[in-house]
């Protein structure tokens, strides 16, 4: 078996509670066939994910981060998923420029009600994975 | 042992001593990467025409992260420990300063007395210091002569080279380091009666460039103990904003931290681990309670001061600064070793 | 001591006491080499005690080095390491090394009236040498306890310290009075006051919080005391134990070899950097 | 051109009449040609005050530092602290102030303006000296002088310039409560991020390549944040380790304290804590440049600082320090805001 074959990245999933979270157990419920690559940490609402959390979970050796909220104009907190657009937009360009795959951190609205929508977007986010191979860049080493 | 390397050449000697067959030595030589000197493992074009390196060469015995042991537990077992013993491979590190040269033996003492460090030994035994004299003081803040050394010491080294021009002057001072001349064979020549002379002569005009001074290094151990309770202390240390950049390029500070670095938490994985400490950090000694012995920039800039040129000479009869410079010129923000020292001495009388 | 300092022997925790509740409570542990024997120690010294993970923490040993089967700690819950060990269960397996530091020199001591002065968890690197002494007990006159805490239930060692009154005398003390309490009611200093003990062929021996110390030294300087007749440790910061790490040290000396006991007579000269 | 005496004299009279109760300024330092920090508490020390190319400091960091200390001794101020600023040390106070450090009336500004120049970059000056060790520095029109023992050297101002102050356009201290020099607003010495311009305009592996050696060298000294004013955090959240403690903070609190990142000088870590020093300064950052003239190993600290701050500007028409009334970057929002890259 190649590498590539036996290769499954590692997704840290910041979900939502009032969506995304909801999102994704629906998929389950439904059945929804997707990859179970992601561990998923529930959070309050996206507006509370601090950018250390990202650089954190990448650094603890994921392969991809994903961050999951309520569509703009749906945030339990009025504001909060407009507050992690901003941040979640400068984190995702600061990672890019010292040279980390883009396609290594994702962002999407996902309602309570988007169960398909949650097992694509993973479906994806794995698929874009997969060629990148394991994450070396930010992972603490080892043994260094 | 003394002899001639044409300047040309010592790239040959770096490849013998590089050689299998000449116990596989690994050289490091300054080379500058970024805008500053840094050792390297050398591979050729070594040209030696460094003034000092960025840090001073002591991570070679004390690296700034050193692994003591890694631990492994699975829960309801006992954890299993396994000692993790720096590998035996042999430096030869070239280009080393009579400054940094004088710091090897005062790390020697911290690490050797009362009881020995087996990491720092293990690394020790393996490194070979290849000095080079400064025909003229590489920094305007040189101090070596203050501090009881010489731009021609050779404190500390195993073989001290003498830039004469287009060729070295090379002296062997410890066995080691005639074996790491012999290595080289060929490619030194004895040294003709012009050469012993112009030797001295470069030697005598280095001693002779003028330095800093510390006026009174002598005086300094029983004045600094008469000062401890100056406010002169908080006066100079007000700009100090408590980084690390003195200690770190320092040739001879030698604290540090002990931690745990976790891989995995179930099962148990991780290893002991020491690091570079920073007595300028404000946390380095806060007990666990909040009480900090030295909380203010004041008492912790008369720590490190102290440390150098009265605790270390009270402890063992020498100062433990070596006069490089690094941290004057490092200091972000003008703190001066030097004018420290001297106007602590001046105001004790 | 072993080849490599810095590694740690195995010990596992055979019992477990809580002494104090609270926010700050206190905990003895005694524990027992996992393999081989622990190493010996002298009444005064200390050991570096570490959770795998979790890091070390430099403790005063409190059990007697007449006893060598086991050693025991009591440690208070104040930070991140001495947290973990609040969380261990008998069985747990810890890391230990040691001892580091100087002692008390007790064998000087013979045929003297010992005053021993505790306050909170101030007990527990002076208990070695009170059990010493009590195991010893014909070699000291007078024998003397004085012991407070803030409130009853912060008395440490109270069996102990109850079972040691057939032998020494126990002056036990609170700060305020409480329903119930037989024993003096103030401040541990005033509590020696209030004995008025005679300075004559005596030491006195104190540990507890630093402003505790500073008056009963104060206290037994106006009895008559001389400063070469009073004993205290002092703690710093440790992380090596053996002069190295450099961040424990008092002056010249590092508190983790030169120290943690002093003479009042050589502390009081050193800069006050504990 | 600006006049020394101007600025002591103002000091003079601020001490004299008990407006400030102290003024932080440069003086000469014991090292060279360098200045260095002064606390100025009485009239003949006012004397001891200089301008020129080696005022780098943003001795903002210490109106940091004072209230601290006011805070550990349960103080108030009886008057404010004179400072002198430079276009972006004043820009920083007022981000500070923006975020609440301070009042506007516990600062008294001094404002000096860089006019046509900025400091020097000695890491530009030290090839161009030939070996020679300058003692003094001196702004003379476009150009800086210094003073060698092999006599005076005149340079123009921009082959020594620092980089952060050549991409400055706003070398004037808009915020001030008196100020000194020409206000040359807008000026263009070179274009603006034109470092992070040339730096993104290699691909992505490149960029790896490069930033991973510079993160390789980093030795977690922590200059950069120790000279920064934004850096004030009590407890820094990449430097758990060193958390403060009081006799209030309970065990609980010490023992659940998060170890976000080791203090092991190694890639994974030194990236973890830069990363995030980055982030937590974008829209806060005004690109003073203290931490990478500090940093002892060369990492250009500022490249991150400047892609924030680029990020900012262009995408959420962000100005960190433009005015103490707004509200910072990462709390606030437009519906504008590009949310494109979102799935």
């Amino acid at each position: 078996m190649s590498e590539q074959q036996t290769y499954e990245p590692r997704i840290v999933a910041f979900l939502c509670k009032w969506c995304s979270s909801a999102g994704s157990d629906l998929a389950g419920v439904s059945r929804i066939q997707y990859p179970a690559n992601a561990t998923p940490i529930t959070v309050p609402c996206t507006g509370a994910i601090s950018p250390m959390y990202i650089l954190s979970a990448f650094n603890k050796g994921a392969d991809g981060v994903l961050v999951s909220g309520c569509h703009i104009g749906d945030c339990h907190y009025i504001e909060g998923n407009y507050l992690a657009r901003r941040k979640m937009h400068l984190i995702m360009q600061l990672i890019e420029f010292i040279g980390v795959e883009p396609n290594r951190f994702r962002m999407s609205w996902v309602s309570a009600a988007e169960g398909g929508k949650f097992a694509q977007v993973i479906t994806d986010f794995v698929n874009d994975l997969k060629p990148l191979g394991p994450q070396e860049k930010l992972k603490k080493a080892e043994r260094a | 042992m003394e002899k001639i390397l044409d300047k040309k050449q010592i790239d040959g000697w770096i490849a013998a001593l590089t050689a299998k067959s000449q116990d596989g030595w690994e050289v490091h030589a300054p080379m500058l990467e970024e805008g500053i000197w840094t050792y390297q493992p050398a591979s050729g074009a070594v040209r030696l025409d460094h003034p000092n390196t960025n840090q001073s060469p002591k991570g070679f015995a004390f690296p700034q992260r050193e692994i003591f042991f890694s631990f492994e537990q699975i829960k309801g077992e006992a954890p299993r420990l396994t000692q993790v013993l720096p590998k035996e491979q042999r430096h030869a590190v070239f280009g080393v300063r009579p400054c940094d040269g004088r710091g090897v033996p005062r790390m020697d003492k911290v690490f050797t007395d009362h009881v020995e460090d087996p990491y720092y030994n293990a690394r020790r035994k393996n490194v070979a210091y290849v000095g080079l004299a400064c025909n003229k003081p590489p920094s305007p803040n040189c101090f070596c002569l203050s501090v009881g050394g010489s731009p021609v010491s050779t404190d500390g080294l195993d073989v001290q080279l003498t830039d004469l021009g287009d060729r070295y002057f090379v002296k062997a001072i410890t066995e080691t380091g005639k074996a790491l001349m012999t290595a080289g064979g060929k490619l030194f020549t004895d040294p003709s009666a012009a050469d012993q002379k112009q030797v001295k002569q470069v030697h005598t005009d280095a001693v002779a460039h003028p330095q800093r001074k510390i006026n009174d290094p002598d005086g300094a151990p029983a004045k600094l103990r008469a000062s401890f309770n100056s406010p002169l202390w908080e006066e100079m240390a007000r700009a100090c904003i408590g980084c690390g950049i003195c200690t770190f390029l320092c040739p001879t500070c030698h604290c540090f931290d002990i931690n745990d670095e976790v891989q995995s938490k179930a099962p148990l994985k991780g290893q002991r681990v020491r690091t570079w400490d920073n007595c300028q950090f404000p946390d380095f000694t806060m007990h666990s309670s909040g009480h900090n012995p030295r909380e203010n920039t004041g008492a912790r800039l008369r720590q490190r001061v102290n440390h150098k040129f009265q605790y270390f000479h009270e402890n063992f009869g020498m100062h433990q600064c070596t006069g490089c410079g690094r941290c004057i010129s490092g200091c972000p923000v003008g703190i001066d070793i030097v004018a420290v020292v001297n106007k602590v001495t001046e105001h004790a009388g | 001591m072993p080849d490599n300092i810095y590694l740690p022997q195995l010990a596992r925790v055979s019992s477990i006491k809580e002494e104090v509740a609270g926010e700050r409570s206190i905990k003895t542990f005694r524990v027992e080499p996992v393999d081989g024997k622990l190493f010996d120690h002298q009444c005064g010294q200390c050991a570096m005690l570490s959770i795998f993970g979790r890091g070390e923490s430099m403790i005063s040993i409190a059990s007697s080095p007449l006893i060598r089967e086991y050693k025991q700690f009591s440690i208070m819950r104040v930070g991140r390491v001495s947290s973990a060990f609040h969380e261990l269960e008998v069985g747990d397996v810890i890391g230990l090394r040691g001892p580091y530091g100087n002692s008390f020199p007790v064998d000087d001591w013979r045929g003297k009236n010992l005053y021993f002065i505790g306050g909170g968890c101030g007990l527990a690197p002076i208990w070695p040498v009170i059990t010493t002494a009590v195991a010893q007990r014909a070699n000291f006159k007078n024998v003397t306890v004085f012991y407070g805490g803030r409130t009853s239930r912060d008395i440490m060692y109270r069996a102990e310290l109850e079972k040691l009154r057939e032998s020494v005398d126990v002056h036990l003390s609170i700060d305020r009075m409480e329903e119930g309490w037989d024993g003096y009611c103030g401040f541990v200093p005033a509590a020696v006051m209030d004995k008025d003990p005679l300075p004559d062929n005596a030491i006195a021996i104190t540990c507890g919080p630093p402003i505790m110390i500073k008056f009963v030294i104060q206290n037994l300087n106006k009895l008559g005391f001389k400063d070469e007749q009073i004993y205290t440790t002092i703690e710093n910061k440790m992380k090596c134990g053996i002069g190295k790490c450099g961040r424990c040290n008092v002056g010249k000396d590092y508190v983790c070899v030169k120290g943690p006991v002093y003479s009042w007579a050589v502390l009081k000269n050193l800069p006050e950097e504990y | 051109m600006i006049d020394i005496k101007d600025i002591r004299d103002t000091a003079r009279d601020m001490l004299t009449k008990g407006e400030a109760r102290a003024v932080i300024g440069y003086r000469r330092g014991s090292r060279g040609m360098l200045a260095e920090p002064a606390f100025i508490t009485n009239l003949e020390q006012a004397d001891e005050l200089v301008w020129d190319p080696t005022c780098f400091h943003n001795l903002s960091l210490y109106l940091v530092e004072d209230r601290k200390f006011l805070a550990h001794l349960r103080k108030t101020a009886n008057a404010p602290i004179a400072i002198v600023a430079k276009g972006c040390d004043a820009r920083s106070i007022v981000v500070l102030m923006q975020e609440h450090y301070f009042k506007r009336e516990d600062v008294y500004i001094i404002g000096v303006s860089c006019e046509g120049t900025g400091v020097v970059d000695e890491r530009k000056l030290a090839p161009l000296l030939n070996g020679a060790h300058a003692t003094s520095a001196a702004f003379d029109g476009d150009d800086f002088v210094f003073t060698t023992a092999e006599g005076e050297k005149r340079l123009p101002a921009r082959e020594v310039m620092a980089d952060r102050c050549l991409e400055c356009r706003n070398p004037f201290p808009k915020e001030h409560n008196a100020v000194f020099g020409e206000d040359k607003t807008g000026r263009q010495l070179a274009e603006p991020f034109a470092a992070l311009t040339r730096f993104e305009a290699q691909g992505n592996s490149a960029r790896w390549d490069i930033w991973s050696r510079h993160f390789d060298r980093c030795i977690r000294c922590f200059a950069c944040r120790s000279v920064c004013p934004m850096c004030y955090c009590d407890e820094c959240v990449v430097d758990s380790i060193s958390f403060p403690v009081t006799a209030e903070t309970t065990a609980e609190d010490k023992a659940n304290r998060i170890r976000w990142i080791e203090r092991s000088a190694v890639r994974s870590e030194n990236i973890t804590y830069l990363m995030t020093r980055a982030m937590h300064l974008a829209g806060r950052c005004t690109d003073c440049g203290e931490c990478e003239r500090a940093c002892p190993v060369n990492v250009p600290i500022r490249l991150l600082n400047n892609k924030m701050e680029r990020e900012a500007r262009e995408k959420f028409g962000y100005e960190p320090g433009a005015s103490i009334g707004g509200s910072s970057l990462v709390a606030s929002f437009l519906d504008s805001d590009p949310g494109d890259f979102i799935r």
